[in-house]
């Protein structure tokens, strides 16, 4: 299984981090011509509590949707964090740094600005400014698992053309935080 | 030119999508986790496709309303989970007895009860068997996949129609949430419900052609159409007398079960030398189709059978899968049910159940493990 | 005309209480019997108000 | 071509399952009147009935026929109506079903206002299952469940409906039949959801237990306390406690459900 | 001095005199063919007793009432039949997880749906079992006798309050109306729940002790209760916690499944030497016991296990009354429930079914030759 | 020993999962400001509960508590009241709860008139789910079920209950907390089927789709149009459209069911 | 299996047929220490239709209540009667001769006056007299299944004694229908 | 005294806006600061208004 990518969004009600993993994975699906699941895992919806979103992207037919060694976690929350940390090594694990400072550390623990950027990018876009592209934007930052070319796309097509440059630009924040 | 779309998305909008093909153009509901995207992409586009979408006040009306706008000619279908679906239980049974088509989707939840709502689970296997009182045979479709969600819910309104029967689609929360690419195909096979066609005073709304099925005529055409919920005779009168009932009684069973294998779906990966045959349906499929493949690369000859139509049992084609195979193992989200109609059939096989009810779905992993421990 | 479909009637007298004209008298097993059809006004009354589709009323006064 | 009264009418079945002096009988006389006052095809009539002794009462109609479960007439009716806006569509129901277990689908009805007319016949117990108590059975009242006097106050039938929104509300009673059959007619010309409670006779259940009269001497009790709406305001306090307001309760021009939809449609495939 | 008293009555009212001789003080229903009787006798005898009748507006409130009366510390319960029973499936899962001690008669008829509502069946035996959605276990009854009508709902009634848990007492049309001589026993044993003892600030209601059932305080004492339709920890709070719901459900399923001896009643007849066993519940047992007996007449070595306790079906002790049996017959008034529990059961045996569905009972006679047939 | 308003609370359980700005907060601490107010005993206090969010409100309530299944809390709490009379008992429900799904126990309650006291808190749509249409909906509101608004009309729950039979029927907002907490007073006080309707706010939801204004601003929308029946009746036409009565509509004097069923107590045991 | 007796009343609903069956295996089963087992088949309760109840006394405890062959079958209408006329032989049936004719007719076969003896009795206690007391006398006429005493015994507790009077009558009537 | 449990506070601004003595400034996330505590009337209702339970107002005026 070449080229298979797990990546999993995690953090809590509310963050788009379903948004996140949909985008991600359509643009893959639709826009790459792979293949590529999204799966949920939530409490009662929108009301906060522990959520997250997993993506599965492949060049072949996906047996089956679920994360067995995840290659990049998000956790916006702590909470979603201490529920990863055991995986670290396995996979890269990126949090919000302005959120929480873990006790682990590591190669394989980025710790990312994503409140104090998503405030910068606030001031420019608005509430447009969304932290589950943010977060999409350190997954790709550290690897280019779907091409900023498909990213595009996918944006034009769930927001709108006038709303993708916002959302690539918020994309572009994201990159760099991981990239530099 | 194909208007074939292709489309990112869940496994309950590609069963919305799948009805809207099958020529769906009624729902009536009452929303529930985690069936509720059905509900809100037919109030977007059955008005569009020129079709009704109803709110009921509850689930007991949702059945009852699908069943009276599908006798009035007009391809009808609802969706809901656990709770919900115990509600539907009773009037069920009206388009069990009456003969009316329609299409009922249970997004199976993590229960008993309220349960854990937004969890999945495959606990109400035998329910779409046995959950409404009295004798009944019933067609229940199982997908896995977001493909199959489209792709089954089509063919259970063929069923529907061409058997003059509800049929159920049932599904779990995680194939229900799950996204995937799917095609909303163009050249889908549609079958519609016979209609009769002799003398306007000769009809009668239960007579059976020698297929079993009588032609149905809609509220409004110039046939009169009787539908009723009590043992009646062909006139759709009622009638009490043995013979009748048990000709009405044995028919609508026999309608189903003698058909069984032109309804069956099932799908099979590696079987032929398997020495322990994994038998899985939903989501639980796809789960043990990855621990297949892993077990294979360890060496241990695993196979699966996937029975995509789950009632009636496709009793023989897994008969014939497990021939060779020493070991059975059922892995399910609960804690038995499937696993006694395997046991049942394969009575001379060793069969072991993998049981999890907690609401989470089964690993990989853990198929994986439990194959190798029953393998010992 | 008074038409009864006896095989139907129950008995029940409402025919026979409640024409206004009294043309009915009631037999002995309480079924109708058209009495004085002369005096009917041709109301209807008798077959709206019998609960077992007997009557029939033809004609007009 | 004029439809006679027989041709709603399945004689073949008849006579009816109906107990002698039944009022159900005469109920469903008076709507095969009404239908054949208003000269509607019979093939563009559908009856939806649910369990009970009025229940029955597809059985001796010869239009398209529904006989769903006990409570469900009217949620099986709206499935009918909303797709089939042609047809002609009613839901027959007894106390017990229309108000006591189908009380949830009756209120939602008369809110939805779906172009459903609904005919209740009141006979304040359940005939079939044998005079049990029901919903509309004076408080008091002795059933075969409730042998020391039911201790449940009765409910209102044409008052809920008109608060849950109906707009035809309508009584009529099994001796006034001129006026049942007529308001039938202004029930099934109204557009929108109508409702007729018809006051009828058990006598073999409720009769046996609670009349302490005839059925004779009931009939005259519908006739001497089955007031107009302006007799019954005039009438003196004590008076007032037997008698009951028969005619059209309400009567309200407003929009029905599919009149509505209509526009959805529009705006739904004007934006598609 | 005992006060024993002799009856000559219908199996309806035995149920009625066995509940209330239990300690039932509450009952609400909504009537129905062929149980109203059974209502009808709680109107009358249950204000003679203190108790209270309700007759609610259906049977889902039924249902929910007769659990909020028992979660209130008074022993309650309802009758129906299939329609009834369909409807009460939704809250009969809240006794289930809710651990609420109750008991639900129904007195099957002919369906599906509304059937023929005086006529009898046996078609509700996998609905009892398997009717509500969701993982749950459940204990049935199910009496042959007017005696045993009344000696089964007061054994109802005990395992309810034993396992806190609702216990489903089945019949039929011809055993609820059939009258015979019973015994409105004196000296019945009468089991009520284990209530809490600790500290008032210490108590969790579903925490529970070493025998896996926690006490129940009632509404009104001054340990605050909690009842939940939701997965729940031990303090019945919503807990969506993996390790918790496996715990929670597997607990609900143990404690009925693991005690399934101490609530199993069986009957034997002529099993010992048995070649052919039939395998009948209800009034079909009456009928296979005196087909057992015509049939030893004429020298066919026929025998009768009879279980009263239907689900957990008697698996062990089927087994043991199989062993030496060539051919099992399994008789039912339905279209094939039991069988396929005793044909998984048996897997060694040729299990054949007899059935029957039409309206009326099975007769000797039909067992007779079946049994012929089937001993060729 | 004076209870004070935490004693009712499970503070433990604190923050609440509600949205920010919800009104379901508002409405339960009213109802624990008047048990402190009343100074009842927790311990004699059965809280039942539905589905939805508001029927999460039995979690944060440190009495008896009974979290049933979606719309049947009051045919639960009926269970409840009949066999323990002495206790407080009460059934919290949403709108979809309570007449939506729940409509049939909601009349039955009314009209049987067991002291129970009902508290719905009207957030028009089915906040839990994800927004979708409730009974209470206002026609034309958009949903997630009804995106080119709804063709149906509200139930007006108030006049519903009343017409059904209920002997206390009042509505407050969550803007007349102190109005509201004496509401609920007077209906645990009454004696009989006591039924408050809370106008409440579901920002998430119904507000996101419908509002077109903020939180704040629909608070004061609340406190603007929410009137008592004397200023109601005065208000003129134009404004009659989105203004709704406050305060107590309905208080009667009649005998709950569990006084009236001590006469059929008595009655059976003399007769025995 | 000495002294069993199998006995059927058939008619319609309404002519108090489960009665009929009740009060006999009552008497039986209470005040003679006898197992007796009543069952019933019925459609559409109390509104007319065929309806028969079915009897069984033993002295021995009854297996299964089904009749295998009934020795008096009591048919008051003729729908009944045409149900039942193929068992004449292995039973006795005794119809309402006033209420029809049927075409067979023999030794086995009893015509007896029902309505008109029921009329008669009318006149003298009214609606108390029943028909169904006077089907069970006719069976008693043919064969004292269940003692006098018992039958008394049996009226006196469900009619209470004043009543039991008029129904020894109606069944004393009845005895002689069929002893004559 | 005014006691705020901030841990609970949603930030939705009820009670800042609609006391009747603007005793609250509302801080950069939204929750409210006691500003001018002495201009409290103790009427209670940013306690009773709080959806979350936050505030509780001790004293009397
Ligand atoms: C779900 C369900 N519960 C109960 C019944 C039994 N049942 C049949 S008809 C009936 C009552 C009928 O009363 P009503 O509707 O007033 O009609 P009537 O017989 O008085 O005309 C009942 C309780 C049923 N068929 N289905
Ligand atoms: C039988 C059944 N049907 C549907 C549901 C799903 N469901 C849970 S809560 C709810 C609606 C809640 O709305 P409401 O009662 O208004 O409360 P809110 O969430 O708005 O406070 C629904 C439809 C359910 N739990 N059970
Ligand atoms: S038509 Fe009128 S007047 Fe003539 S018999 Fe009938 S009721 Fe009497
Ligand atoms: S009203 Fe009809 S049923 Fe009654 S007596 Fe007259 S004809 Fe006979
Ligand atoms: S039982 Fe009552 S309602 Fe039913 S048919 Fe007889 S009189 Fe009519
Ligand atoms: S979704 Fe609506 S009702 Fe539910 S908690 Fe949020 S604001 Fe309140
Ligand atoms: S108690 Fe009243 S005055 Fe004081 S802060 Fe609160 S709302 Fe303002
Ligand atoms: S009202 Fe409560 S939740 Fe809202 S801002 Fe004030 S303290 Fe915070
Ligand atoms: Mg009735
Ligand atoms: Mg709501």
């Amino acid at each position: 299984m070449s080229n298979d990518y797990q990546v999993i969004f995690s953090g809590e009600g509310g963050q788009g981090l379903v948004l996140a993993g949909t985008i991600l994975a359509e643009a893959a699906a639709i826009f790459e011509g792979k293949y590529a699941t999204q799966t949920v895992d939530y409490g009662i919806a929108s009301r906060g509590g522990f959520a997250m979103s997993e993506v599965k992207i492949s060049d072949e037919e996906i047996d089956c949707p679920e994360l067995i060694e995840p290659d990049y976690i998000v956790a916006l929350t702590e909470d979603a964090f201490n529920r990863f940390e055991k995986e670290a090594g396995k996979s890269v694990i990126i949090f919000d740094s302005d959120a929480f400072s873990p006790a682990l550390e590591g190669d394989n623990i980025k710790g990312c600005p994503f409140t104090t950027t998503l405030r910068r990018l606030a001031e420019e876009y608005g509430n447009k400014a969304r932290i589950n592209v943010l977060a999409i934007g350190a997954v790709l930052g550290l690897k280019e698992i779907v091409s900023l070319q498909a990213m595009r796309k996918v944006f034009e097509k769930n927001f709108g053309a006038k709303n993708a440059d916002i959302n690539m630009k918020v994309l572009q924040a994201g990159i760099e935080m991981t990239r530099s | 030119m194909s208007s074939e779309l292709i489309k990112f998305g869940q496994g309950n909008e590609a069963c919305a999508e799948g009805a809207f093909k099958a020529g769906a153009r009624f729902y009536a509901g009452y929303p529930i986790t985690p069936s509720s995207e059905i509900a809100e992409i037919a109030s977007r586009r059955l008005p569009q496709l020129g079709g009704i979408y109803l709110q009921m006040e509850d689930e007991l009306g949702s059945m009852a309303a699908i069943i009276g706008a599908s006798a009035s000619g007009v391809k009808s279908f609802t969706a809901t989970s656990g709770p919900g679906f115990s509600l539907m239980q009773e009037n069920l049974g009206v388009a069990i007895i009456g003969e009316v088509p329609c299409v009922v989707i249970d997004v199976q939840r993590s229960g008993p009860s309220t349960g854990l709502a937004t969890k999945p689970a495959q606990a109400d296997i035998m329910q779409a068997r046995w959950g409404t009182h009295g004798d009944h045979a019933i067609v229940v479709l199982y997908p896995s996949t977001v493909q199959e969600c489209f792709d089954l819910t089509v063919e259970a309104f063929n069923i529907a129609e061409m058997l003059r029967s509800p049929v159920i689609l049932l599904t779990d929360e995680v194939v229900g949430h799950m996204r995937e690419k799917f095609i909303i195909r163009d050249q889908v096979k549609v079958i519609d419900r016979k209609k009769p066609t002799g003398p306007v005073e000769k009809y009668l709304p239960y007579q059976p052609d020698e297929d079993g099925i009588p032609p149905m005529a809609a509220f409004g055409d110039k046939y009169r159409m009787r539908i009723t919920s009590s043992t009646h005779g062909p006139d759709g009168f009622t009638n009490s007398n043995p013979v009748n009932a048990r000709q009405m009684i044995e028919r609508l069973y026999k309608k189903i079960m003698d058909r069984a294998d032109e309804i069956t779906y099932i799908k099979e990966y590696m079987v032929d030398d398997a020495d322990i045959l994994i038998v899985a349906c939903g989501y639980t499929a796809r789960v043990a189709k990855a621990a297949v493949k892993q077990l294979r690369n360890e060496g241990i000859k695993a196979g699966l059978f996937h029975p995509l139509t789950i009632w009636p049992f496709p009793e023989k084609q897994l008969k014939k899968a497990a021939l060779d195979a020493e070991k059975i193992l059922v892995p399910e989200m609960n804690l038995g049910q499937l696993v006694y109609e395997v046991e049942r059939i394969l009575k001379e096989k060793e069969v072991f159940g993998l049981h999890k009810s907690n609401g989470q779905p089964l690993f990989v992993r853990e198929i994986v493990d439990k194959v190798k421990e029953v393998a010992k | 005309m008074i038409h009864l479909k006896k095989n139907r009637c129950k008995s029940c007298g409402i025919c026979i209480e409640f024409c206004p004209k009294n043309v009915f008298d009631a037999a002995v097993d309480g079924t109708p019997i058209v009495a004085r059809e002369e005096d009917c006004s041709y109301c209807r009354l008798c077959e709206k108000r019998c609960p077992d589709f007997v009557i029939k009323v033809e004609g007009e006064k | 071509m004029a439809f006679q009264v027989e041709d709603y009418l399945r004689e073949d079945k008849l006579p009816h399952i109906w107990c002698a002096g039944c009022g159900h009988g005469i109920t469903v006389r008076a709507l095969v009147e009404a239908l054949a006052g208003l000269q509607i095809d019979p093939t563009s009539v559908v009856v939806t009935t649910g369990i009970g002794c009025f229940g029955k009462a597809d059985d001796y109609l010869n239009t398209h026929c529904f006989h769903g479960t006990h409570g469900r007439a009217l949620a099986f009716a709206t499935g009918i109506k909303v797709v089939k806006p042609e047809l002609t569509v009613f839901a027959l129901m007894g106390d017990g079903d229309s108000v006591t277990i189908g009380g949830n689908h009756l209120i939602h009805a008369a809110r939805r206002n779906v172009d459903i007319t609904a005919i209740v016949a009141n006979n304040q117990n359940y005939g079939m299952t044998g005079g049990q108590l029901s919903a509309t059975t004076p408080e008091g009242s002795r059933t075969t469940t409730s042998v020391y006097g039911t201790a449940e106050p009765e409910m209102d039938l044409c008052s809920l409906v008109a608060a849950a929104g109906a707009s035809f509300v309508a009584r009529g009673t099994v001796y006034h039949v001129t006026q049942l059959q007529k308001i039938i007619q202004d029930a099934i010309q109204h557009k929108g959801f109508s409702f007729v409670e018809v006051v009828t006779m058990c006598p073999t259940y409720f009769g046996r237990y609670n009349w302490n009269q005839t059925l004779i001497e009931r009939m005259n009790w519908l006739k001497e306390n089955a007031v107009s709406k302006a007799r019954y305001d005039k009438l003196p306090p004590e008076k007032k406690e037997s008698a009951f307001m028969i005619g059209k309760l309400v009567e309200k021009d407003t929009e029905d459900f599919n009149t509505k939809y209509q526009r959805i449609l529009q705006k739904a495939q004007n934006q598609g």
